[in-house]
């Protein structure tokens, strides 16, 4: 985490302070390009004109230290899963994952004899925002990343945690 | 024109081929019709360039026009070197004739290598022979001039060795550069000797220090006789004649541009440019150098049946004799011939180029590579199937031969006045005019045998004479141009001139006093040819028309049959023949002594020297060591031996880190060296 | 104001030159490098050698260093970062150096150099022009030649062998 | 050379051209804009012509509803599934077509069947379902269906039911009853075994 | 400090430091980098000079003409080196024992 | 307004001369980075807008939960520059750490101190000094210098790749950038920029104006070598090769996240303005006004130079949302091949031109 | 670069990078810039199609079907359902036979735009990837209309189709045909005949139509190195002998043949084709009931059965054993994708890095149906 997280006793200050953190971080949320498999393409739906992330501040990025947000789009495969392990942890702090799909979330329609099938990303990475759908539509995906949003504006980043 | 304009001009003539060369030699083959306009463009430009200057000089009319640049090319405090440029009336007449033989030569190669692999190649060393020629024309120093002397050397190399696949193309390029490489250490020597003595390079220089008396005495006479070294090297001058011939194998327009205006030219230019430099002895040696290389290369090309050979011969005459006018005194008429001399010349290497290439031609239709397209036995009867060639031949013919009304007549003329003027000062020698008058009675006699076989009489193939066409218009232009200016009119008509009322050559060009005390002075010289001209005049229209009568008689109206006198004079003939078997008197006197002597010097040193001596004294060492190893080994050995030696390891296992391959050591120990020296120097 | 100014670039320049040459590690020798071209640059600001500034900074660090740069990459495994490089014969080397230093130095301090009256140049610029267009215009060909020349065998150079 | 200069001209020239597109559609923004700004602006968006009006635009598979109260517990649903995502759990209900008010069960469907069985689990676990809609045809009651289109007036359109948490995916439409209320409807057999 | 033995001092100094890395540095880059300096201290007196000895603009000039050649030289030793990469994977100049013997 | 001015409003300016330079300095950078990272928020907003509306969409709207991005998302640079500062700053473990460290800053120096000679208007430009254009083309090199560090700091192949990519782009394509802008010096006479810029004043035949892009048609052939080549110079598209998306990920800067990642950001986006002002004031007359001798003046001035410099810009992001991308022996191709031998003609063309017409 | 040389550096592109497709890694050793080798690394994505298809019975097995080509869902869908419908001797109605030809036709144009727009994406082109992203969304509206899926329909069925078509929808079609027709040259004029686009792709990846044809590369990568070869035509199944359309095949003009843009070309032409026969079969779109000829159960017969059909990537097969049983015994699926991806090493080993992205953009892989 940066410098300045969690450092501080809660405060009037500091608590507009987080507000604004929370403001632009929830506002500028970079997703990182990443496509595993069908949810893929509606995720690229969801960023082309008919949809637009950009609305919402989303610009995708192809390296995974540049980007905020990790949207798992498809079916994570047992040799996949590694990777994505690896991916999450090079992404910086404050890092958000959004489990797009059936079968990002349990392993969808290939919970049951998919042999190499990750049966959920949760697994492997945490997992903010998990949307329903096979694949979920860009409406669906868009509504998850305002969930995703709201989550982020409720955290306080600046304030000292009490254990 | 004001100076400005005239430098100016001078440099782009210099460097205008050079651009040239450099476009030709890097993308020339890219450009259409491979760069070949580049190089003619440029050449044309210069001409236009010199006949400007040419024509200013003419309205200006100042005998002694100079005009002198110079710029510091090396400054090392006391050692100082200048170059620089100087254009007087005789530069701006050379360039005139080098630029108009060079544009002629572009021209005519246009046809004459139609078709040849190294077509832009060609014409881009033609642009550098050009270049430097005229460095040397323009130079005002002998050390410029020595660099594009140099230049014109590496440029003939390049061009007689244009056909390098032929081989002996290939060794006549060698043996053109070597011949001249000997020349050329003797010019060198000539200038080195200057340089030290006089300090400066510059010409003027030069002489106001040898009239000052600086310089003189054998010192100057062996710098002279250096400095014509080179002269002979490049203007092939006996005995340094032997490379010049044999450079026919280059393209003949080439031939052409080297033997008749530029490349040959240089010596005698070089002579004429420093005559005031000469000493009465060194004038001497090459009052007979010159005289001797006239009648002698003549008497050669009475027999060469080669039509480029007879050319060739002549030209080496032809200069033997402006040699002989900068010997006796009479340089300006040595550099008027040198002027007319190129027209015709040019010309008459042009119309055989012409006859050749029609002759190569037609024995390509025949598909016959047996005969020789040169030979002049091959020819005869061309007359009416090349009318321009043989008008233009002609013409140049009688201008070489000295019939007045053209051009060689005056020069010539002027020449032999001069020899002869010598000749009734110095009575001792009168070798010198017999020279002269025997030269021009052969001269006369074998370039009428060139052009009665060639043009006239039956055809000697007959299968070819069918074949036998009129060269192309690119080719017969130049034989057009050069011709008519061989005609009397251009040069003597003292009025005419057609921007002032006054002549121009003998009045523009005038002589400079000789530089060396005692020498006489130029109007001296002047008024003795004055006095000589007339007798000079009837004399050589005698000789001359002896010597047209009888090559009319022997080959015109075969009264006097050729194979005949030839066999009575055997010997005579064989010797002419064979060139005097220079070539092989070179091999049998120098190149084979030479080599027996490095034999035998290597002999002693191996077998004798070697064998007996070293091995004897080896032998007798063995036996002593026998003896002494006994007690060595045994008694010395183990310890003073041994710890010499480990000593000598312990010392080199530590200086073996100074040997490491590694430079930067060796530098660092080089550097401590500096360092201690210093240090040694400042206590 | 100024004082304090060049001493700090002449402090910058000569301790960024001894990491150029002391430094284990080439990349920062490199870098090290640029901020003595900087110095260099900046001494020359102060020797009213502006434009010559503005050269050795478009040529040395524009040009060489980043020729530099490559040669280091191009000849080292591109994985390894710590590209070390050792020296040797350093203490003799040293002391050699240290010698010459103080050659030098003494034959700087005892030597009376000529010293002219100086007027600070107007037109530096236009001033290099005029000169190599007119006094030195046969070495700045010699130059260009020389450029070409370089060009032309370094390619040569390193060009593969097919 | 000419073949230089003429890549030199293509290249100006087709870099115009598509410059010229980029401008055009720039200008054009307010025609050309496609986009539907999902939170602002739900879809169907009668005001803008994309193609179809807002009758027809609405079907959509977004997610599976079921209409328990109609559910006569036959499992054809179940069987149907591809991926198996369908849990459900009946109970004979011992009065076929009674209502049982303690455990909110509706004896009669919408559509007049009696039911013998007692729905006691019927989840559908939405994170395992492939939303191909093959449960809905089985359906003899026609109470599991995709929510949007011919459903429309069953059930709202509705796709916006991401989750914080995975668990909240798994939807249990079988209702909320306690263990105690249920197993007296269980059959004695099973109770004794319990 | 603004004097001209100031300036030829620094120049000094830098000499010798690029000195002695031309003669401790086994890699050829920083061999080459030793160099550099050694021109630029080169340069600095040039400068120097044009400012104080009375070389004036001509001492810019052949500033000018040094950065050319290390321009060029830098061209071909980098050329080398990489050449010499090729041939010996290596560049250390000490390993390239071609010049032993 | 000169440094030297700022320096001489500073009372105690006469006796404590070093303060008040320091003063003076600071003043200035500060203003300069105030205006780099406004100037960028602007422009970043600008180029996602511009682009979505060439896509047919319609870019930052500020939608979504809560107070968002302001209307029409006009907040949505901030909220990324308050974000990428943010963020945690990574540093990977097999990287150069002092050199992942260094390079963002040295990018950013070689854009920011370029911003020293920038003639705003008549009389605001840091410091007008006498090898103007020079000392930009020359401070411009530094930035490759960066990227390379970056590249190779980074410990990653594709940022390796990226920067040597860049390095050999930008280096190669300096050569037709400078060799234009001598064109434009030859006529000038002179290398400040505000000397350069008051050559341009008055007309030519009283219509155009004096503009050295007008004056004659090799000089309008260099005004777009040089533009195209400073397009490439800040690796935009279609020369975007060091940063290639596609390709390389995020080339030079794979590896930088945070702050770090925002410096690129910030000196892309400056290098593009600077590139964009220097065209603008050697070819396009800098703050003169189009209609000689109307609307002269300071603020116009100001006006004039900002307006022809955004312009450019905007071209830039023109071309980067309309064009593929080129390959990189293709973009040496066009350096060496096209922009060379046309920018050289060009010397001679504008040489000759002179001594004939001018 | 590519000074020094000897040293061949590996370099992993993928499994998660810009524009490999989804989870392909390419396994490249590079010489600098220049690829020396590429090995293509699968299994990414492997999610056990066929292992699915041995468990889940026949009807089950079109949603998975769907998952494999997930941008061509319609056409797997086509494939199999005609596949099954042959092994057990099914005749369908002709008004199925039409609307599957149409939706499988428009399922192909939106598949070629993805890959046309994708690869302007591979070579750096943005702005044409979202404008044909623009107008496929359209074609996705109108399966959303025709039953309620945007990308994996399950539309298909063996023996007939899940919907018949909403009322207008045939105008609906014809409308978006007319919108759509012209934006086709908006495309060319952005982007094909772009004249970098054209240096990017023009003379790159030359596939010589020999090496295509002995790796058994299919669909347009096979018809861009000009070979006519299209099952629709060559080897006829539904109703595609009664339409009149070209077949496209590429002929170098902007470089060699069989070079990427040449297959980018064929793609862009195909979709014109598309648009022919959907407005052919539209117009003799005949009436009658969509589901009269479905199976209320299938079991095929004992025996197996190969049947290939063009999918937008090439040849897709579905071969399947029955033993008589509701579940297929063994169903194994012929990816045109998989082919596709395997002459990668052929023919891009010597091109740049570059180059090796466009090729594999222009060989049009989904990973889907690559690993299954």
């Amino acid at each position: 985490m940066g410098l300045l997280e969690n450092k501080f006793q809660d405060n009037v200050v500091v608590a507009s302070m987080d507000k604004l953190l929370g403001w632009a971080r929830s506002t500028s949320p970079w997703f990182f390009q990443f496509g595993l498999a069908c949810c893929a393409i509606e995720m690229m739906a969801t960023a082309a004109s008919r949809h637009d992330l950009m609305r919402i501040g989303m610009i995708p990025r192809s390296s995974p230290r540049q980007a905020d947000v990790m949207i798992v789009a498809g079916t994570v495969t047992m040799k996949m899963a590694l990777r994505i392990k690896k991916l999450y942890e090079q992404m910086a702090n404050p890092k958000y994952v959004i489990a797009m799909g059936s079968c990002a979330t349990s392993g969808g329609p290939y919970w049951q004899h998919g042999y190499h099938v990750l049966k959920g990303v949760d697994l492997v990475v945490p997992v903010d925002v998990y949307i329903p759908g096979c694949p979920p539509r860009p409406e669906a995906l868009i509504e998850g990343l305002l969930k995703l949003q709201e989550k982020i504006q409720m955290d306080r980043p600046l304030t000292k945690k009490i254990a | 024109m004001t100076g400005n304009m005239i430098m100016d001009y001078s440099l782009l003539i210099l460097f205008l081929p050079l651009v040239a060369f450099l476009i030709q030699i890097f993308i020339g083959k890219r450009l259409p019709r491979q760069g070949d306009w580049v190089a003619i463009g440029a050449v044309v430009t210069t001409l236009i360039l010199s006949i400007a200057m040419f024509t200013s000089m003419l309205i200006g009319h100042e005998p002694h026009f100079a005009q002198e640049a110079s710029f510091t090319w090396l400054d090392m405090g006391a050692f100082h070197i200048e170059l620089g440029f100087l254009v007087d009336n005789i530069t701006i007449t050379m360039l005139l004739v080098v630029a108009l033989i060079s544009t002629m030569t572009h021209i005519f190669s246009i046809k004459y290598l139609e078709g040849d692999i190294r077509y832009s190649r060609y014409y881009a060393y033609l642009g550098l022979f050009t270049f430097s020629m005229n460095g040397i024309v323009l130079a005002n120093n002998l050390i410029s001039m020595y660099m594009f002397w140099e230049l014109v050397g590496v440029s003939s190399y390049l061009l007689i060795g244009h056909w390098f696949e032929k081989d002996s193309a290939a060794d006549a390029a060698k043996k053109a550069f070597l011949v001249n490489r000997v020349g050329d250490i003797g010019f060198f020597i000539g200038i080195m000797l200057i340089f030290s003595t006089l300090g400066t390079f510059v010409f003027s220089e030069i002489f106001e220090g040898i009239s000052a008396g600086k310089m003189g005495g054998s010192i100057l006479t062996f710098a002279g006789v250096g400095l014509f070294l080179g002269a002979m090297g490049k203007s092939s001058q006996f005995p340094l004649h032997i490379w010049l011939p044999d450079a026919m194998e280059g393209p003949t327009p080439v031939s052409a541009l080297m033997h008749a205006a530029t490349m040959v030219a240089a010596g005698v230019y070089l002579c004429v440019r420093l005559f005031p430099l000469f000493t009465p002895d060194a004038l001497l040696v090459i009052a007979y150098v010159g005289g001797f290389t006239a009648l002698f290369a003549a008497t050669i090309a009475i027999t060469q049946n080669d039509i480029k050979k007879v050319l060739a011969y002549s030209t080496v005459s032809q200069l033997g004799y402006m040699i002989l006018s900068v010997g006796t005194g009479a340089y300006i008429a040595g550099f008027f011939h040198l002027v007319t001399h190129a027209m015709f010349k040019a010309c008459l290497f042009y119309g055989s180029g012409s006859v050749i290439h029609a002759m190569h031609h037609a024995l390509h239709k025949k598909h016959d590579h047996e005969a020789d397209p040169q030979d002049m036995r091959n020819m005869g009867g061309f007359k009416d199937k090349m009318p321009i060639t043989y008008w233009a031949m002609l013409i140049s013919t009688l201008a070489i031969s000295g019939v007045p009304l053209f051009s060689g007549f005056l020069s010539k003329d002027a020449i032999l006045a001069g020899t002869l003027s010598f000749a009734s000062h110095h009575p001792g020698h009168f070798l010198l005019p017999v020279f002269g008058f025997g030269a021009a009675a052969i001269t006369a006699f074998y370039m009428f045998r060139l052009i009665f076989m060639t043009f006239h009489g039956k055809p000697q193939m007959e299968e070819l004479y069918d074949d036998i066409h009129e060269s192309p218009k690119e080719m017969t232009f130049p034989l057009i141009v050069l011709s008519s200016l061989s005609i009397f009119i251009f040069y003597t008509l003292p009025y005419f001139n057609p921007f002032s009322d006054h002549g121009w050559f003998s009045e523009l060009i005038v002589a400079s006093d000789a530089a060396v005390p005692g020498n006489p002075s130029a109007h001296h010289i002047a008024e003795g040819i004055h006095h000589a001209h007339y007798t000079a005049m009837a004399l050589s229209l005698f000789v001359a028309a002896v010597g047209i009568f009888l090559s009319w008689t022997f080959y015109f109206k075969k009264k006097l049959s050729a194979d005949e006198w030839a066999g009575k004079l055997k010997p005579m003939y064989a010797l002419s023949f064979n060139k005097y078997f220079f070539d092989e008197n070179y091999n049998r006197f120098i190149y084979q002594p030479f080599l027996k002597l490095s034999a035998l010097v290597a002999h002693i040193d191996w077998d004798l020297y070697d064998k007996y001596f070293i091995n004897g004294f080896g032998r007798v060492g063995k036996i002593i060591s026998f003896f002494t190893g006994r007690m060595d080994y045994d008694g010395l050995d183990q310890t003073i031996v041994d710890g010499i030696g480990r000593s000598a390891r312990q010392a080199g296992g530590v200086l073996k880190f100074l040997q490491t391959g590694r430079l930067q050591t060796y530098m660092l120990f080089a550097l401590l060296g500096v360092v201690v020296i210093v240090l040694i120097q400042s206590f | 104001m100024a004082d304090l100014a060049f001493w700090m670039i002449v402090l910058l320049t000569l301790v960024s030159a001894a990491i150029v040459v002391l430094n284990r590690n080439l990349v920062y020798s490199a870098i090290a490098l640029l901020f003595t071209f900087f110095g260099v640059a900046g001494l020359y600001v102060f020797l009213w050698a502006d434009f010559l500034a503005g050269v050795q900074v478009i040529i040395y660090v524009g040009g060489i260093l980043v020729l530099i740069i490559f040669g280091i990459m191009l000849t080292n495994r591109i994985t390894s970062v710590n590209i070390s490089h050792t020296s040797v014969q350093k203490s003799m080397g040293g002391l050699v150096v240290l010698g010459i230093l103080s050659v030098l130095g003494i034959m700087i301090f005892n030597t009376p150099w000529l010293q002219t009256e100086f007027v600070e140049p107007v037109q530096t610029t236009a001033t290099i022009g005029t000169l190599l267009m007119m006094d030195y215009l046969l070495p700045f060909e010699v130059a260009s030649l020389l450029l070409l020349a370089a060009l032309m065998g370094a390619a040569m150079l390193s060009r593969r062998n097919e | 050379m000419s073949k230089y200069f003429r890549n030199i001209f293509e290249t100006i020239s087709t870099m115009m051209t598509g410059m010229g597109i980029t401008w055009k559609h720039m200008m054009n923004i307010r025609k050309d804009n496609v986009t539907l700004q999902y939170p602002e602006e739900r879809w169907p968006r009668p005001e803008r012509d994309i193609g179809f009006d807002f009758s027809e635009y609405n079907i959509i598979r977004s997610r599976l509803q079921v209409d328990i109260d109609d559910c006569i517990g036959c499992m054809k649903c179940e069987r149907a599934c591809p991926v198996q995502c369908i849990k459900i759990v009946t109970t004979k209900s011992g009065a076929k077509g009674e209502d049982l008010p303690d455990i909110n069960h509706t004896g009669i469907t919408s559509s007049g069947t009696k039911k013998a069985l007692i729905v006691s689990r019927f989840d559908i676990d939405m994170t395992e379902c492939c939303y191909c809609n093959l449960c809905t045809y089985p359906c003899p009651e026609e109470c599991i269906f995709m929510t949007g289109g011919p459903n429309s007036h069953k059930h709202p359109i509705d796709y916006e039911f991401s989750q914080y948490d995975r668990n909240d995916l798994i939807y249990k439409f079988a209702k909320d009853v306690e263990e105690e209320k249920l197993s007296k409807y269980l059959p004695q057999k099973e109770k004794a075994e319990v | 400090m603004d004097s001209l033995n100031t300036y030829l001092f620094i120049a000094a100094i830098l000499f010798s430091l690029g000195l002695f890395g031309v003669i401790t540095r086994r890699n050829g880059v920083a061999v080459l980098m030793g160099i550099e300096l050694i021109l630029n201290a080169a340069n600095l007196n040039f400068i120097a000079f044009a400012k104080f000895g009375g070389m004036n603009m001509s001492g810019h000039i052949f500033a000018l003409f040094v950065i050319i050649m290390a321009a060029a030289e830098a061209a071909v030793a980098l050329a080398i080196i990489i050449n010499m990469y090729n041939n010996f994977k290596t560049i250390n100049v000490d390993d390239v024992q071609e010049l032993r013997q | 307004m000169t440094i030297d001015q700022i320096i001489n409003w500073i009372p105690f300016s006469a006796d404590l001369p070093a303060i008040a330079f320091v003063i003076a300095a600071s003043l200035c950078a500060v203003t300069v980075f105030l205006f780099i990272a406004i100037y960028a928020l602007g422009i970043i907003y600008g180029e996602v807008k511009i682009s979505s509306f060439m896509q047919d969409k319609v870019g930052p709207m500020g939608q979504g939960v809560g107070f968002h991005a302001g209307k029409w998302g006009l907040l949505q640079p901030v909220a990324d520059a308050l974000k990428l500062i943010l963020k945690e700053d990574i540093i990977p473990a097999a990287a150069d750490k002092k050199l992942f460290i260094m390079a963002p800053f040295v990018v950013f120096i070689g854009a920011f101190i370029s911003f020293a000679a920038l003639p705003f208007n008549q009389n605001t430009v840091v410091s007008d000094l006498n090898i103007g254009v020079f000392y930009i083309l020359a401070v411009g090199a530094l930035s490759v210098l960066g990227i390379i560090l970056a590249g190779w700091g980074s410990n990653n192949k594709w940022a390796l790749y990226g920067g040597m990519r860049s390095a050999a782009q930008i280096v190669s394509y300096e050569i037709p950038a400078g060799l234009s802008i001598v064109t434009a010096v030859m006529l000038t006479g002179t290398l400040s920029m505000q000397g350069i810029v008051e050559f341009q004043s008055g007309t030519i035949w009283g219509i155009l104006p004096n503009w050295i892009v007008f004056n004659n048609p090799f000089t309008f052939i260099s005004f777009f070598i040089f533009y195209i080549s400073g397009v490439a110079e800040c690796n935009r598209t279609p020369f975007d090769i060091p940063e290639a998306e596609s390709e390389l990920v995020a080339g030079a800067f794979t590896e930088y996240s945070g702050m770090r990642y925002a410096f690129f950001f910030l000196s892309e986006y400056a290098e593009m303005f600077v590139i964009s002002a220097v065209a603008a004031t050697v070819f396009l007359g800098g703050w003169n006004s189009p209609i000689s001798g109307f609307f002269d003046g300071p603020i116009w001035g100001l006006f004039w130079f900002m307006g022809k410099t955004l312009s450019l810009v905007f071209v830039m992001l023109w071309f980067r949302w309309t064009f593929p991308r080129l390959r990189v022996d293709q973009l040496m191709n066009v350096s060496w091949k096209v922009f060379l031998p046309f920018s050289l003609v060009n010397i001679f063309g504008v040489a000759i031109w002179s001594l004939i017409v001018g | 670069m590519g000074v020094v040389h000897g040293d061949l550096m590996t370099l992993n592109i993928g499994p998660q990078h810009p524009s490999t497709h989804g989870v392909l890694r390419l396994k490249v050793k590079t010489d600098g810039e220049i690829i020396s080798e590429v090995e293509p690394i699968i299994g990414y994505l492997h999610r056990c199609f066929e292992k699915h298809c041995e468990n889940v019975t026949y009807d089950q097995v079109i949603p998975y079907t769907d998952r494999c080509d997930y941008i061509a869902a319609m056409n797997n869908n086509f494939g199999y359902a005609v596949a099954v419908e042959e092994l057990m001797e099914i005749k369908v109605p002709e008004r199925v036979e039409y609307i599957r030809v149409i939706v499988a036709e428009l399922n192909r144009i939106a598949s070629h735009l993805l890959a046309l727009g994708a690869f302007g994406l591979d070579v750096g082109a943005f702005t044409p990837f979202l404008y044909m992203f623009r107008d496929r969304e359209r074609i996705l509206d109108l399966f959303e209309v025709l039953c309620g899926a945007r990308l994996l329909y399950n539309y298909i069925w063996v023996g007939g189709i899940s919907h018949d078509f909403p009322p207008n929808f045939d105008s609906k079609i014809i409308e978006f045909l007319d919108y759509f027709e012209p934006k086709i040259d908006e495309y060319n004029n952005l982007l094909t005949f772009n004249k970098i686009f054209i240096e990017r792709t023009a003379d790159i990846g030359v596939l010589p139509p020999e090496i295509a044809i002995s790796y058994g590369v299919s669909g347009p990568n096979l018809r861009g190195s000009g070979v006519t070869w299209d099952l629709r035509r060559d080897d006829p199944y539904s109703i595609y002998d009664k339409f009149d359309f070209n077949i496209v095949i590429g002929e170098g003009e902007m470089g060699t043949v069989g070079d990427c843009w040449d297959r980018y070309f064929v793609r862009m032409i195909e979709m014109k084709e598309s648009v022919k026969i959907i407005r052919q079969a539209l117009k003799t779109l005949p009436s009658g009931d969509v589901h009269q000829a479905l199976p209320k159960k299938i079991r095929p017969p004992k025996g197996s059965i190969y049947k290939r059909t063009e999918s937008p990537r090439g040849d897709l097969a579905y071969y399947i054993v029955s033993d008589g049983s509701p579940i297929p015994y063994r169903l194994k699926m012929r990816s045109p994708a998989f082919t596709s991806l395997s002459v990668l090493e052929e023919i891009s080993s010597g091109w740049m890095m570059s180059d090796v992205l466009a090729i594999l953009g222009s060989l049009d892989i989904v990973l889907g149906e690559i690993d299954r």
